[in-house]
């Protein structure tokens, strides 16, 4: 059943040194910024949660969200598919220093492996990475004459996603391409908090148009107005 | 022997009062069905469906019946607000991934260790399993509600089952007519009897030992 | 690219004897009954096709749809989860005169089977049916403590499926619970056929609510009052 | 010595003629992309990016972004009628499963048996792949776009990858700088060259042997 928090803060008490985290998002697109800044404020006040393993595409841009949580020191791991590009500054520096982990996983082995997590699915086999660097100790196999790698599912303690509508049963839907990973990462975690823009009373979204089903969804947060990463990367803003 | 014994509706109402409030819940076809309209007043329960269907309601009134809308079963149902619909590999994500707090199904026959026989007779006829074997490895509980005992008398509850397996050491609790048991690493574990049974008259008719490990609670359960 | 099609038997003449046959549906919610038919009386002008294997939930109920296709003598092998009903007679004769061979394998997996067949995922892993007769010659192994199934993608030469809204760049949306199978059936077969209710231009369905993507569709059939198995057969109907 | 060849944009050019009426189409980020601004006239083709869109458009004019709206680069696009969204999973779907007619790449480097190194120049810098790996397995034709050259004028068409490897045996044509070429078992088999630049000297800047197996055609393109 999915409670509904009336502090944003509420939802994320819980998290403990060494979680799991799920983030959505790919870059800005769907990247649940006031939950991230809401865990950043909490660390900033209890030294807690720290030693964070994040799963997210990427590994944050400019001085905001993940970035923002690298910066701080939160996180120990980074699982993503991409964690390079022109703003991702914080995790680079953090990267050459030695100070954080990195896994990375090809973008679509990524999705899989979350969905699989969610699905009650341990292993899969997949052609990506087959013969690369990224498949090195892990199985291989043949099938129908193509090779292929052997995959272990991905599941996380807490995911955090940013939603565009929720009913008070916890369904969701997503705008435009910020769905992404989050409708995955709801199935993979144990416990799934959502930031929805809007908050409606049940049958507000038609039973045929729930991207995310209730059954998935642990906490709502309802965030009026969600910042979007992108535009205070361009604004340097930087979350500290 | 004539022992005093539920209705199929008595267990179905009893097994309907441990279903905890906002839980999500895959009944099986049969008698296990009839424990949604047992559902005790203010808890808020989530039926799931194989086909598709999170959030239905009752059946509709008889001609008002639409065939895109039906269970697992191919009963007509209505939906209720909230309801969602979603593709079968995304129902039994809900089901294989661990989402569901229960699934209630009916047994041909339990052994003591809760592997679970209810989709297959044997040789004879059409074999059909749909989805009873997702099931039981899905839901974070998973129960049976049956008679204590087949329609010859004979035990339903067993140290192994001799027809097909629907899955091994699947099941944790029992709701019978007689009796509601859990399984434990001990085996069959009585936590409730019907008055007027003894518990070596419950012992007669169970194929495997009977353990006691608390106080055994009357069974009881109002005419429904 | 789809094709548009003018009359349904276009969409189906190319379907040889022999031929992997995905039918979407479950019991008859979501069967595309006039795609079916228009099969029937092909068979029925020209001898073919025939020795097909359908992959459906079920076997057929009554007189019409999947029944009628068995009872015509079109089909050598089913693959389904549940082909015993009270109204599956079709079936139920054609299996104890031993003249059609099933495959049953359980509903979950059967799912998962088509979308990996769909997804290039040629092999997983799953709890179901670990220690029954049904995974009898199955590769087993543990992780984490649990015991699981080895299963192997399912894929088709065609699919047959109904949808209630189509655009002419192929993408569909379903009515209701008439979903279940359809979106993973379009995946997995090579070639995909769908009827549809109604039929729109570019743009009449919102893109966020699109549930097959037109790239896993070819042939569209607007078929604007389609029939309800479930009421044929409750109406004693035979289709032969 | 200093050869004749084309542009960026004349490549990019060249390889959207290739690209048949009706395609669904992943182009890589960079170079790639820009093929899409040369789409022939008359020709519907359907853009995929990574993140979830199938069916999207041009960039939107400056000022008029949508961040939620970007494309696996995470630059600002628009979408066509009949555009789609879906997540992740569904996405890799579509390429891990063969449904993409063709995915555009560019290339670090590319073997003569199809083996292509896009990803990682080695151990220095943070790695990244993104959904190149599976690109490169996903589409039913995988074309890579280059200059023929490294900036220091090494072979980019190899014997052996010495950088490492994004895909095995995956290439099937390359666009480049100077030429077009097919990966067959045989190895690189010219198709085109730039006038102006003889058998000879393409050889020199190519890692491998090329082979000829049919009449070798001009590589003309307009000036784009």
């Amino acid at each position: 059943m999915v409670e509904i928090a009336a502090q944003i803060g509420d939802t994320l008490s819980d998290i403990p040194d060494g979680a799991r985290l799920m983030i959505g998002g790919f870059g800005g697109s769907g990247a649940p910024i006031e939950l991230i800044h809401a865990l950043i404020d909490r660390f900033n006040t209890t030294g807690q949660p720290k030693n964070l393993t994040v799963i997210n595409n990427n590994a944050g841009n400019g001085g905001v969200g993940i970035a923002a949580m690298i910066s701080a020191g939160m996180v120990a791991k980074m699982v993503c598919s991409f964690p390079r590009s022109a703003d991702a500054v914080a995790f680079g520096t953090a990267y050459m220093n030695g100070d954080i982990e990195l896994e990375l996983v090809p973008q679509g082995t990524l999705a899989e492996r979350i969905r699989a997590g969610g699905a009650g699915i341990p292993a899969f086999y997949t052609p990506t990475s087959f013969g690369t660097d990224l498949a090195i100790g892990k199985a291989t196999e043949e099938f129908e004459g193509k090779m292929y790698v052997r995959e272990r599912w991905l599941k996380a303690d807490f995911a955090l996603i940013k939603a565009e509508c929720a009913d008070r049963l916890g369904n969701l839907t997503y705008r435009m391409a910020a769905r992404n990973f989050a409708p995955l990462m709801a199935m993979a975690a144990e416990v799934t908090i959502a930031q929805t823009r809007t908050l409606l009373d049940p049958g507000g979204i038609d039973p045929q148009e729930v991207i995310t089903q209730g059954i998935f969804v642990d906490r709502l947060i309802a965030v009026p107005s969600p910042e979007q990463e992108e535009a205070l990367v361009r604004d340097e803003v930087n979350y500290a | 022997m004539t022992l005093p014994k539920l209705t199929g509706a008595q267990i179905a109402w009893r097994a309907a009062q441990d279903i905890e409030d906002g839980a999500y819940v895959n009944l099986g076809i049969g008698l296990p069905e009839r424990i949604a309209q047992f559902q005790p007043e203010g808890r808020t329960v989530t039926y799931h469906t194989e086909n598709g269907v999170l959030g239905f309601g009752d059946a509709p009134a008889p001609g008002q019946e639409d065939w895109d809308l039906i269970n697992a079963g191919k009963k007509a149902i209505t939906i209720k607000p909230g309801a969602s619909f979603f593709n079968h590999a995304d129902s039994f994500a809900m089901v294989r991934g661990g989402h569901l707090d229960l699934a209630v199904l009916g047994a041909y026959q339990v052994a003591e260790n809760g592997d679970l026989a209810n989709w297959s007779v044997g040789s004879k006829g059409v074999p059909a399993v749909g989805g009873a074997m997702d099931l039981v490895h899905g839901a974070k509980r998973v129960a049976v509600i049956t008679d204590h005992v087949t329609k010859d008398g004979k035990p339903k509850l067993m140290r192994e089952c001799t027809l097909p397996l629907t899955g091994k050491a699947c099941v944790t609790r029992i709701y019978t007519s007689l009796a509601v048991l859990d399984i434990t690493p001990m085996g069959f574990v009585l936590r409730e009897k019907v008055p007027g049974v003894s518990f070596d008259q419950l012992q007669t008719v169970t194929g495997a030992p009977l353990h006691i490990d608390e106080t055994v609670q009357d069974l009881k359960a109002p005419e429904v």
